[in-house]
């Protein structure tokens, strides 16, 4: 167990900037996640860290030590694949066993520890399977037990569950979870699904274009994010477009609101579906919007209201006993608490 | 015609296709194998009964058992060697581009394509020059005739190993570095065993088709040295008898066996 | 030495190797053409001059020419009989389990692995005992002749296509069915475009392999009319000049044509 | 376009029933889908209404004409494959042609035809493509053009939307729904993502072992699940296990509820976790319970609470402000209204 520091990470292919100028400080026993669209730099960075790629520029610290200049295999990282990347002509056991042979472990000690750490994964019964008689999840499982089973300084997890069902997706997350906090080990992973972010991280580094674009708490990129890209990339949000002048807010298609903020000119206001308050009648702030398209969603019910000819946004309701569930056609009045705005020029300048 | 007979319809004419196609392909088969148990000497038809007389006197001729000897060694140090060329050349190939890579691709059907006459008149050529240049008795050895045999095993090899090559999912090696391998205890532990079936096989039809070789053999071997299929075509000339068919059904089980061996633990129809 | 110079001599190591059997394949064919220029008749070394002669020579002798169109119509027409075999064998083979399916799969490997004489006795014993028990006119007929080489096609062709039949998705076709195509609408419209590159290249390749092919005509053509490979031989038999080697460089060089048109059209290396 | 009514539709494969007995009346203009875990039989049905799978047993009617006996090219549907299936030999405009020149329709009306069902899915300007070319949002368009270009009279989604990402899931399924009912065209889909059925569909079929489960709305699978198969396969549901006796329920984990239901024995409670009431103080019928783990999905957060050593619910709160936002360990009180209770003994015996 280990902390882990990048210090300026940069990774140059000629003029394509994979990742630039990286600084994260991931505390020990602290489950870091990564998300960020496909392209974004996001695998470049893990695999610096665990030691594929050669960063042009910058510093790799794993435990204090400087690791930059080591080859993958003096690196004690354990990367579960995203395919888990399990031998083919290996048995489970042998898979698991392979990082403690590297390591020299006694003989006679390798096999407690292996069954150990299938036991782990609930998985000790089938030591002595080849990997293709296993479904994914259980391959998944195998490719965890042989990530953790040498006590690994870091480990990374590169879209480890991408490759599973939604069902399985839900549990299994959970589950590698708690294996993190149990062995309270250190870990970085890697995702596009903000849902599996969300859900698992203890800090969420958003990444675009190879650049980090905010750090932090599930609780800060939902309520504070810091450019109109992070509001878009993690929850869900409407942007209403337009222009902000004289304490009021004008949009294309006419609506206008009042708007006190310390800015000026073209402008984006992002709402949260979870956030609107949606009701039969007209109620102080309320805009009327209609009811273009109902998405039932079990619980919850979407709704997408038409606001202007040009200014859509996304309600969400809830489906309990008594509450409005207004039908395609009607028009309903929609209010929201204080919403943050952005400049309209660059999707990564700070909101108001 | 309902839609149900119309579809099996089709199924029974692409069936019997298939059954033609066997047959065409085995017929050859079965007849020399029926001559190779004739009793008589000449290839008439009915024949006048069985024996397994030609059997000995294939095995009783020594002539045979030195050239099938001579070819077994020549086969077995040029697929020895082709492999040592082709296992690093096939590597590069798979992993790197550089200049030439397409030709080298393209090369690599050469033996295939090139008719076997021209390409041991092209190396006969090479040997002659070789040997006026440098003075050293390169015409009729054995290390000429086995260099010439390379030439056969090489696109076999380096083809069937690109092959298990393309299908080798390389974070297997990312895989085994992160859990502390270094390069060769990588290709030795995880990289090795997913291609051996590309190298099995290779190494397989490198052989047989160097042992097989009769156009290359026939500008290369020495006045004494005969491979076996020369002696088969040298003793054809002087008489034609079921010995002959004896020899060749004997061929054919070896290869049969070897193939069938082969495909117990590698699965050929995966890489050919 | 750091990780990345130790990175980059494993490289240069592998090319290395990749660079030496291009060398290895290519030497015969760079000899052979170099022969084929010389002005002197005998292979010496320095070459006296270089001169077109032998090529002029190599248009102008009539027992070429005839050999070569003999090779040729004889290679286009087993390619033609190999294709309307092979085409509905491979569907069969692609589409259904049948009884005998693994042996025919098997079979297909066999022109491949067979010594080319064992085959080329086993067809000649073939024809020999039909002749007999029919007294129909086979043996040395050009009929003969063509059926042989059909049996070195149909290997090439079925694999080919079975090739390029593997990589092609079945919903295709019912997308095809879905939108009011019948059976063989669907076969033509979209079927037979998607899997062209394999019959296309199993044709060009059954052609050269049947052109090419020496032992088998050896023992099936008639006394009067040879192919090119057995032209070659004869005239080798006789004298050695680069005349030969100039012929090889035709050949070659057609090949090669053929290889790279067809690869315009036809990525050969996904198939082959 | 037609109604579609599939009668007694069995298909058996030796001893094993891919569909049983499957009974349906598909309304003109209605969107329908089959939602099911995979091998429920839900593909088999769509492959026998296309034609490419012969029913062993039953009917199936198209606009009132049996066309059980037809083959694939004689029935006027129009399928969107999972893969998309668009012939790669042709330009986008030759895929979308293909079922018009199949219809014998003239030269001169093909060209108009497939412009304008390329600008109904808005690739109007990308007719000269070839599928490779495209992105796999713009295939799916293309294959759906190509399926409603000569007007079917049933349209057929075999999920439709499994190889697109999250996001443009999000997007195109409210396209194709728009598109459907802009057309008013008879529509059956095919999928395994409730969420994407619940989305999408006017009415649910919910399958399992080729067997029809319920047939309903999104309300009444959601409400009024018919067993304890559908309440846990269409929403999320937490389940209680246990007996009911005298009017109490009692799990094994010494839980004891009041429950009216009538019946007795073995049962077991579906609970909704968005139904769920949580607050930090008892209140009527709240039942305590320790914060397992918390999982915070954007304007939502999951508590998994334990409410004795084998009970465990997911109750699922909103993020607004001011609400309790309870941390790992906490003890909360949490209430529900009345559950459905289902025999234990049947997965599909009917609930109460």
């Amino acid at each position: 167990m280990a902390g882990l520091q990048l210090h300026g990470l940069t990774k140059r292919y000629g003029d394509f900037h994979a990742t630039q100028n990286v600084e994260l400080d991931v505390k020990e026993g602290e489950f870091l996640v990564l998300l960020g669209p496909s392209g974004c730099g996001k695998t470049t960075t893990l695999r610096m860290i665990a030691g594929f790629v050669d960063p042009t520029e910058g510093s790799i610290r794993i435990g204090g030590k400087d690791v930059t200049l080591l080859p993958p295999w003096k690196r004690n990282t354990g990367l579960v694949f995203q395919n888990y990347a399990l031998f083919p002509h290996m048995t489970v056991a042998q898979n698991v066993a392979f990082g403690l042979e590297m390591r020299g472990v006694p003989k006679s000690d390798i096999g407690p520890k292996v069954q150990d750490a299938l036991d782990l994964v609930q998985l000790g019964h089938l030591a002595g399977r080849y990997p293709r008689q296993m479904s994914g999840g259980q391959q998944q499982r195998v490719a965890l037990a042989r990530a953790l089973v040498f006590r690994p300084d870091v480990l990374l997890l590169d879209e480890p569950l991408s490759n599973l069902d939604a069902k399985l997706r839900h549990e299994v997350r959970i589950e590698i979870r708690a294996l993190q906090q149990r062995l309270g080990i250190t870990a970085v992973m890697v995702t596009h699904d903000q849902e599996e972010a969300l859900t698992m991280a203890d800090r969420l580094v958003v990444m675009s274009d190879g650049q980090v674009r905010q750090v932090g708490s599930q609780r800060d990129l939902y309520e504070r994010p810091a450019s109109r890209f992070v509001a878009g990339f993690v929850g869900r949000s409407s942007f209403l477009e337009g222009e902000v002048r004289d304490g009021r807010f004008t949009t294309a298609g006419g609506l206008t609101l009042p708007c006190d903020k310390p800015m000026r000119g073209p402008a984006v206001i992002a709402l949260r579906p979870e956030r609107m308050t949606v009701a039969a009648q007209p109620h102080p702030g309320s805009v009327p919007g209609e009811v273009e398209f109902v998405s039932y969603m079990g619980g919850l019910i979407d709704l997408h209201l038409r606001l202007s000819p040009t200014d859509l946004v996304v309600a969400q309701v809830s489906n309990r006993e008594g509450s409005l569930i207004p039908e395609l056609g009607d028009t309903v009045h929609v209010s929201w608490p204080d919403a943050t705005a952005f400049p309209a020029s660059d999707p990564h300048a700070r909101g108001h | 015609m309902t839609a149900l007979s119309r579809r099996h319809l089709g199924r029974w004419t692409l069936n019997a296709a298939a059954m033609l196609s066997f047959l065409y392909l085995s017929i050859p088969l079965i007849f020399v194998t029926w001559l190779s148990f004739y009793r008589q000497e000449i290839p008439s038809y009915p024949p006048e009964g069985y024996s397994l007389r030609w059997y000995s006197a294939a095995i009783a001729n020594e002539r045979f058992i030195d050239a099938f000897a001579t070819s077994a060694k020549v086969g077995i140090l040029a697929t020895i060697i082709g492999l040592a060329v082709a296992l690093p050349a096939a590597l590069a190939l798979n992993r790197y581009r550089f200049f030439g890579h397409a030709a080298l691709g393209n090369l690599l059907l050469m033996p295939l394509i090139v008719p076997g006459i021209v390409l041991g008149f092209a190396l006969y050529v090479f040997q002659v020059e070789t040997e006026i240049a440098t003075g050293l008795p390169i015409m009729g050895s054995f290390g000429g005739l086995v260099f010439g045999h390379v030439l056969l095993v090489i696109p076999w090899t380096v083809r069937l190993i690109l092959a298990s090559l393309a299908g080798f999912d390389r974070t297997l090696e990312e895989a085994a570095m992160n859990l502390g391998a270094g390069r060769l205890t990588t290709f030795r532990r995880v990289t090795m065993p997913s291609i051996l079936p590309g190298i099995v096989a290779g190494a397989l039809f490198g052989f047989v088709s160097s042992f097989g070789n009769l156009e290359m053999s026939l500008f290369l071997v020495a006045p004494g040295e005969t491979t076996l299929p020369i002696a088969i075509l040298q003793y054809l000339q002087w008489r034609i008898d079921p010995t002959i068919a004896a020899i060749s059904v004997l061929q054919i089980l070896i290869i049969a066996v070897a193939l069938l061996v082969t495909d117990r633990f590698v699965k050929l129809s995966r890489v050919v």
